[in-house]
């Protein structure tokens, strides 16, 4: 019953391959239709739809992530907030020494986020299942509680940026439409990118590792590499979506790697179908929309989230992704 | 006492058992046989109520069990050890025997109950020396004997043993034949699965055959001793 | 220990759980192309000593030569590199993946770095095609896209022997490969390791008596954890004390004492 | 110099108290969790809620019936009622799913439970005296007072930790929980009802919880979300100690406790010593909240199954 | 870099209407505070008829969960969906310090009711963005100031450790001058104080001040009367007040704090509104709940004073700073970086005759009080 690295059903990995086409033309879709909004926007006159397209969208490159490892390397981690949070630190505090250009940003965000990754993963790794999550919350917390402790870049009232950064020396991101798409070409190479890595020789050996770790031994591999390398890729990535985050909000805030977002990230690519890349995208949708949608209604409107969240578990397997494919599924069948 | 009429079930859309029937009076060993895949642990699983009947009755003692939990027929006095062990890994070898023992059941009441620690220990003397260990930190057959003792503990009065002696060593293999036959003349019932017909036909009553889920022939050992033509044609013998 | 001339030779090998014993100064040659059938009462450690020669677990005290080098302190994959492979007693496959991914990735651990991250894996020819011949050999062509947890029982345990053969190992360790298998695929099933005899060397473990025997190069008889016993087939059939702590009599008749003697020990 | 040693010394021989004190809370609240989590090997986030509902039962069977006792004796079958409510209606379905379906569930569960007291009693703090009887302090060593509720608290966390240690380890209740944790059905095929069992045992975390909740309410503030900052705090204590271990998580939680707060009294002066006080204080503010997580992992980098591993366990 | 108005909140001004969100904290452990500012504004709004200046006004409630990207997500939907006027609140300074760019920028004003950073009171200083509350040092200062008057000597501090913490307690010894027996930060969210306290009984100060705010302050002050030190006085801030009394009750009698109101002021419009308040939601107002009253009379008097023309930033600017209204507070008035220029007062924790717990005025500790950062607003 309980298998030896965390308790994954094999139901969902086993819909993986199946999946994958499907997804794909799913996230076509769902790429299409993100590319055109702003021409909706157009029609109805209400620029903020971007505002909160672009917020998912950097919700859902940090899900994305997280699914890398999650879905893909059985990997749960507890912590995956912090390296959104590297990211938006690398901003804040390079444009305090006054570096302000997105690309340097950038780039250090994915140096410090992959050496973190490097040296907490390769500890992490050691424990598996339960263990692994808590370990890895152990050192998202002990980031957070030291960005808190951090009185240089505003401990817990959070840094202010004075402005987005600069692309090549020029304010591009100011305007939320060049932000907008340049969230969402960030996705959609992200996307790419763990579509490619997924389907190749090294995807391969990370997912059979989580189906049954010990088998890959007995054929010759030495998992924990493979996964180390998985857990760096993903903190990269992570740590880009905090990049954006920090553009997208202009304020910078240990808020950003607590326990609870990092349990959120968890619950959106659950939310959307682990195990498919699709998934956490239509998940970080799902969380933030009804989010907005729900709390326009009541105060308590949390009781009608939570609600949601539960019914969504007791009666659908594989998540909004799932639940999808079973009604189009049904359908055929009907 | 266990009557099986036209039992019919399924694993999602991939129908498995078709008008099953078949029955073990009080006191006698019936063999089900068959080739790998055929439905033989399907039809133990729907027994037991672990996986619920589509159609047709289980009646123990005349009265139907089909579709009750698998806990409310366990305790109207059938012993179930399983295809694959399924020893409780988290408990030592005495937790596991312990955990699930009954007294006699009903039928049985007021009798002193036949199976106890002392009795399964001395069956297999093994499992007393490895008493401490956990389930999952003991050999493969070691936990087959396990699973025959914590199925004993419950005092059952039939008892279904599937694949029993899978992975064990010859020698115990005939020390469990020579338990079933204790536990036999001590009036229980027993329902085998098992590939070693040659041996089980020197002790079994009757023998049933399913092929692709359908019993294609019931008979005597002598019976089926006489008739090779069955051995072979549908247990590749 | 080269000058034996044996592929892999096992001295003074041991393992214990605390106070418990279970693996007990073991020592083993077996030449190139033998296949050798470890036989013993359950408990004995058989499982335990494919553990300790694969890498599954460590070992208390003596030594593994493989080829020629000490491998006893070197973990399980990299023994499988050098080409000593192992199947699992319980079948251990990637129910996830198809039959021939199953056996493709064990090709893909001993071609190249595994360490690509763009090409697509599944367009791979080269190992796929490698991985469609081992199929093959073992007549699991028609099975190569079916996902190995829907396969039958018997078509797992060819599966995970074909797994072992795509290694590329030259010397395979087998446990109980015919356990759960009925006649007709028992028979497969001995007819392939005959075959494999001629390519590779083999240990392995069995309680079907009709296919040790009529398999069988040498046998070694392990009770609690130590050799009692190696040889040739007819003569370790016919060791009295083989007998006694294992075969048991054939005669039925005879069963009750057995059981008795058994019990005695 | 003497006096200023013996002084440290007596202080920190009663921060060392307070630290044991403190892990003992920890463990009633986490004792729930054992047995779900540990046990049942169940996520369940919702425990820290659970808990809250205790402490909010507390504050209002104490306020009606105006005796701490009564309302304590009224709060824990209410408590054990949701718990079995709550497993009937939800957890049932969430044994047999894997760990991160039922993160998501309980994680739903507590923006419910959450809310809902927010409804029901509003997201102002609430009160629960603490009872009469209890209320002063005694004298333990040298001129160290110390509060007689605390002592109570000790001494139920105590009374808790042998009652599950014997539950868990030496009953067949507890045999049949690990059984069916690992394999439900074969438990169900031996004969015996595992569903119940699993429904009356919910039901008696969900009562630990509860009177975790009660025991703690005179002490601490009885508001929403105040579970959410237990429930880290209570896994912390369970993996440390090694999940399913009983004698684990009530070492693990002392632990948790002792060095929490010796750490946080001591650290900054054995910081002194070795910086300059600026850059002492400094980093002492820093390491002090981190002290729990560090211990967890250095903990697990040493013993990556937690410090007393449950044989036999798989996970 | 300068904030050229792109979007023209003009169409709604032109149909008589005035737009204003409230943005506070609703949900988790802190939702009390957010309610009380709600209700107090909305209590306002009502008793204006909820006509401010003559202007039908439309107000829309948001949460922002203490999340300050959260907030800005929320505060822009405000600013650039419903385009609004007004943006009030919020409770905490991280989501101040978040929202204040997009609102403003966006070309709204930004009335904070609660928070009020030392940086926004200083240097960075918004000409947008107008205060209700103080400067958060101030609050320190009157018990600093106050402990300097009782000529305490040894003083034992302790504050949960982000920078809120650290704040306190450099504002505290900007009037204290005595000995500091200890300073203490405590990790953010602790629940058990035992460790503290017992330093505080091997320390015995002449008093102890804290600041610790919300659950943690229930917990210090249940904690501190059952550990028996209640022999040592108690100065707080933001940790007895109207929101965490019903949770401290007798614990907390007699203990100390500072306010720039409290629930017995002397005044006729403060005792009226109190009665309202009581009256329509069961509990009694904090300073959260006046701060964010006092906005609404802030907006209701300065578009008046417009004229009701909503459109022009500049003169409604001006008539922001200029225009009189009558505050809860008796005397307020705005200093040059927007921030309020009145009394301070030290209060104490009583319970009344009807049984409830509050804060009263005890004396006043500093009077027509400015911030110390005003001077640093180049606006
Ligand atoms: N969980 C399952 N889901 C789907 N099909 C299953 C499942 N278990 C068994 N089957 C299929 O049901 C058929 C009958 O299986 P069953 O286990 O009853 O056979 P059996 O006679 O016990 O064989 P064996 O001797 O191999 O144990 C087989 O074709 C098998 O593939
Ligand atoms: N982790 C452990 N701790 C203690 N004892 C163990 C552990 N693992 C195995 N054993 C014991 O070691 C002995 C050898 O086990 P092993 O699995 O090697 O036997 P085997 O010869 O393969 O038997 P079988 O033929 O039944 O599979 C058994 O008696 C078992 O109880
Ligand atoms: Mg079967
Ligand atoms: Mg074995």
């Amino acid at each position: 019953m309980n298998s030896s690295t965390t308790n994954i059903a094999p139901a969902h990995l086993a819909e993986v391959r199946v999946s994958f086409r499907t997804a794909g033309f799913a996230a076509l879709a769902m790429f299409a239709i993100l590319a055109a909004l702003p021409l909706l926007t157009l029609v109805t006159g209400d620029a903020f739809v971007l505002v909160v397209a672009t917020r998912i969208m950097i919700f859902a490159l940090a899900a994305l992530s997280l699914d890398l490892i999650l879905g893909f390397g059985a990997l749960v981690s507890f912590g995956h907030a912090a390296f959104v949070g590297i990211g938006a630190y690398a901003v804040a505090i390079l444009n305090a020494y006054g570096v302000n250009d997105l690309l340097v940003q950038s780039l250090v965000a994915v140096a410090v986020a992959a050496l973190f990754a490097l040296v907490t993963g390769a500890i992490s790794l050691r424990t598996r299942g339960v263990y692994f999550i808590m370990i890895t919350l152990a050192f998202g917390q002990m980031l957070y509680f030291l960005m808190i402790s951090l009185s240089a870049f505003g401990g817990d009232d959070g840094y202010t940026l004075p402005a987005r950064s600069t692309v090549l020396g020029m304010p591009l991101l100011e305007n939320n439409l060049v932000m907008f798409y340049t969230v969402l070409a960030v996705l959609v190479g992200a996307f790419l990118l763990a579509r490619m890595l997924i389907a190749s020789r090294f995807g391969r050996v990370l997912r059979g590792t989580r189906d049954n770790a010990v088998r890959m031994q007995a054929i010759g591999f030495s998992p924990s590499p493979y996964q180390l390398t998985a857990y760096v890729i993903a903190g990269s990535i992570a740590a880009l979506a905090g990049v954006l985050l920090a553009n997208q909000v202009e304020f910078v805030s240990p808020a950003y790697m607590s326990w609870q977002r990092s349990g959120e990230l968890i619950v959106m690519v659950v939310l959307g179908g682990m195990g498919t890349l699709a998934g956490p995208i239509a998940g970080a949708a799902a969380f933030i929309l009804l989010e907005e949608w729900l709390s326009s209604f009541s105060q308590h409107w949390k009781l009608g989230f939570g609600l949601i969240l539960l019914l969504v578990v007791l009666f659908s397997k594989g998540g909004v992704g799932g639940l999808v494919k079973r009604l189009l599924g049904g359908a055929h069948h009907g | 006492m266990l009557r099986i009429e036209g039992l019919e079930n399924a694993y999602g859309d991939s129908r498995i058992l078709f008008g099953v029937a078949f029955s073990v009076n009080a006191g006698e060993v019936v063999t089900l046989l068959g080739r790998n895949g055929m439905g033989k642990t399907t039809t133990i699983k729907s027994i037991f109520g672990l996986l619920p009947p589509k159609a047709g009755r289980i009646l123990i003692d005349g009265e139907d069990v089909a579709g009750k939990p698998p806990f409310q027929i366990a305790r109207r006095g059938l012993g179930l050890v399983p295809e694959g062990r399924q020893i409780f890994p988290t408990l030592s070898v005495e937790e596991n025997l312990v955990a699930t023992a009954r007294g006699a059941a009903n039928g049985g009441a007021g009798r002193a109950p036949r199976w106890t620690l002392e009795k399964v220990y001395a069956l297999f003397p093994r499992l007393k020396e490895r008493r401490r260990n956990m389930g999952n930190q003991l050999s493969g057959g070691e936990q087959q004997m396990l699973a025959i003792g914590r199925a004993l503990m419950t005092n059952p009065r039939l008892v279904v043993l599937d694949e029993a002696t899978e992975g064990l060593a010859p020698l115990i293999r005939d020390e469990i034949w020579a338990c079933l036959r204790a536990i036999r003349d001590a009036g229980e019932a027993i329902l085998v699965i098992d590939k070693n017909v040659d041996a089980l036909s020197r002790f079994a009553d009757r023998h049933v055959v399913i092929e692709k889920g359908r019993i294609v022939w019931t008979g005597t050992s002598d019976e089926l001793r006489c008739t090779p033509k069955i051995k072979e044609q549908f247990l590749q013998v | 220990m080269a000058e034996t001339g044996a592929l892999l030779s096992v001295r003074n090998l041991s393992k214990t759980y605390g106070a418990l014993v279970v693996t007990d100064n073991v020592s083993l040659d077996i030449p190139e192309r033998e296949l050798h059938v470890i036989i013993g009462p359950n408990g004995a450690g058989k499982t335990t000593l494919i553990h300790q020669l694969s890498g599954r677990l460590p070992s208390n005290g003596g030594k593994v030569v493989f080829a020629g080098e000490d491998i006893t302190r070197l973990p399980m994959h990299q023994r499988v590199r050098r080409g000593l492979a192992r199947s699992f007693q319980i079948t251990a496959l990637l129910d996830g993946f198809t039959a021939l991914e199953n056996v493709a990735i064990a090709v893909q651990a001993r071609s190249g770095s595994s360490f690509r991250f763009f090409a697509p894996v599944a367009r791979d020819r080269k190992l796929n095609d490698e991985a469609m011949a081992v199929l093959a050999r073992l007549g699991l062509e028609d099975r190569a896209h079916r996902r190995a947890g829907t396969l039958s029982h018997g078509e797992k345990r060819q599966l995970e022997i074909a797994v072992a053969l795509a290694t590329g190992a030259r010397m395979l360790l087998l446990d109980e490969p015919l356990a759960g298998t009925s006649h007709e695929e028992s028979a497969v099933l001995v007819e392939l390791m005959r075959a494999l005899k001629q390519t590779h060397t083999l240990i392995l473990i069995e309680h079907d008596m009709d296919a040790v025997f009529s398999l069988a190069d040498r046998i070694s008889v392990l009770v609690y954890g130590k050799v009692i016993a190696s040889g040739p087939p007819a003569e370790v059939r016919a060791h009295p004390e083989v007998r006694a702590a294992y075969l048991g009599d054939e005669q039925a008749d005879k069963a009750p004492e057995a059981a008795a003697a058994g019990g005695g020990r | 110099m003497r006096g200023l040693l013996s002084e440290m010394l007596n202080l920190f021989l009663l921060q060392a108290l307070n630290g044991v004190q403190f892990g003992i809370m920890l463990f009633l609240v986490a004792a729930g969790l054992t047995l779900i989590f540990g046990i049942m090997d169940l996520i369940n986030l919702s425990h820290g809620v659970l808990y809250m509902v205790g402490a909010y039962f507390a504050a209002t069977f104490v306020a009606l019936t105006g005796s701490f006792v009564l309302g304590l004796l009224l709060a824990l079958p209410a408590a054990l009622l949701l718990g079995i409510v709550l497993e009937l209606l939800v957890f049932r379905r969430l044994y047999e799913r894997d760990h991160l379906d039922q993160v998501l569930a309980t994680f739903g569960l507590i923006l419910i439970l959450n809310e809902s007291v927010k409804v029901i009693w509003g997201a102002a703090p609430l009160s629960v005296p603490v009872p009469e009887a209890l209320t002063g302090s005694v004298q333990l060593f040298g001129n160290v007072r110390y509060p007689l509720y605390r002592l109570v608290i000790i001494a139920a966390g105590l009374a808790t930790a042998a009652g599950l240690y014997v539950l868990v380890n030496f009953t067949r209740v507890g045999m049949l929980l690990r059984a069916g944790a690992s394999n439900a059905p074969m438990v169900s095929a031996l004969g015996v009802d595992i569903r119940r069992l699993f429904t009356v045992v919910f039901g008696l975390g969900a009562m630990l919880a509860g009177l975790a909740g009660a025991l703690v309410a005179p002490i601490l503030s009885v508001e929403p979300g105040m579970g959410d900052s237990v429930l880290i705090l209570t896994f912390v204590v369970i993996v440390i100690g090694g999940v399913g271990s009983v004698r684990g998580a009530f070492i693990a939680a002392i632990l948790v406790g002792v060095v929490d707060t010796v750490g946080r009294t001591f650290g900054p002066i054995l910081l002194r010593t070795m910086l300059d006080p600026s850059a002492a204080s400094q980093t002492g503010r820093a390491l002090a909240p981190m002290l729990i997580y560090i211990l967890m992992a250095a903990v697990l980098l040493f013993r990556p199954m937690g410090l007393f591993p449950v044989r036999g366990a798989v996970r | 870099v300068a904030t050229s108005c792109i979007v023209s909140p003009a169409a709604w001004a032109a149909e008589g209407k005035i737009k204003i969100g409230l943005l506070y904290t609703l949900s988790g452990p802190a939702a009390v505070l957010g309610e009380q500012s709600r209700d107090g504004f909305l209590l306002a709004a009502e008793k204006l008829g909820n006509k401010f200046g003559g202007l039908d006004a439309e107000i829309i409630v948001v949460d922002d969960e203490q999340k300050p990207d959260v907030a800005v997500s929320k505060a822009r939907e405000l600013v650039e969906r419903e385009k609004v006027d007004f943006v009030v609140g919020p409770i905490f300074s991280n989501v101040l310090g978040a929202i204040v760019k997009p609102v403003t920028a966006g070309g709204a004003f930004l009335i904070s009711t609660n928070a009020g950073t030392s940086n926004l009171a200083g240097a960075e200083c918004n000409p947008d963005l107008f205060v209700t509350s103080y400067q958060n040092d101030q609050i320190h200062e009157v018990l600093g100031k106050y402990a300097e008057n009782q000529g305490y000597k040894r003083l034992f501090l302790i504050a949960p450790n982000y920078q809120a913490g650290k704040d306190a307690l450099a504002g505290f010894k900007h009037s204290y001058k005595g000995e500091v027996t200890n300073e203490i930060f405590t990790p953010l969210g602790q629940l058990d104080f035992s460790a503290e306290l017992a330093q505080i009984a091997a320390d015995q100060p002449d008093a102890v001040y804290a600041f610790m705010p919300g659950g943690m302050g229930v917990n210090l002050v249940k904690q501190y009367r059952q550990a028996g030190l209640e022999g040592i006085p108690f100065l707080s801030a933001f940790t007895v007040d109207e929101s965490t009394l019903p949770a401290q009750q007798d614990a907390a009698l007699g203990f100390l704090g500072g306010a720039n109101w409290a629930q017995n002021y002397d005044n006729a419009q403060s005792r009226d509104f109190v009665k309202a308040y009581e009256a329509k939601f069961g509990n009694v107002p904090a300073t959260y709940a006046i701060q964010a009253y006092d906005a609404a009379l802030l907006i209701d008097a300065a578009v008046k004073a417009t004229g009701g023309n909503v459109t022009d930033k500049a003169k409604l600017r001006e008539a922001l700073e200029k225009t009189p209204f009558e505050s809860l507070r008796g005397d307020f008035r705005f200093g040059p970086n927007h921030f309020p220029i009145q009394d301070f007062y030290l209060v104490k924790v009583v319970k009344r005759p009807d049984g409830k717990y509050a804060t009263e005025v005890v004396e006043k500790i500093f009077d027509d009080y400015q911030d110390n950062y005003a001077s640093r607003c180049k606006m």
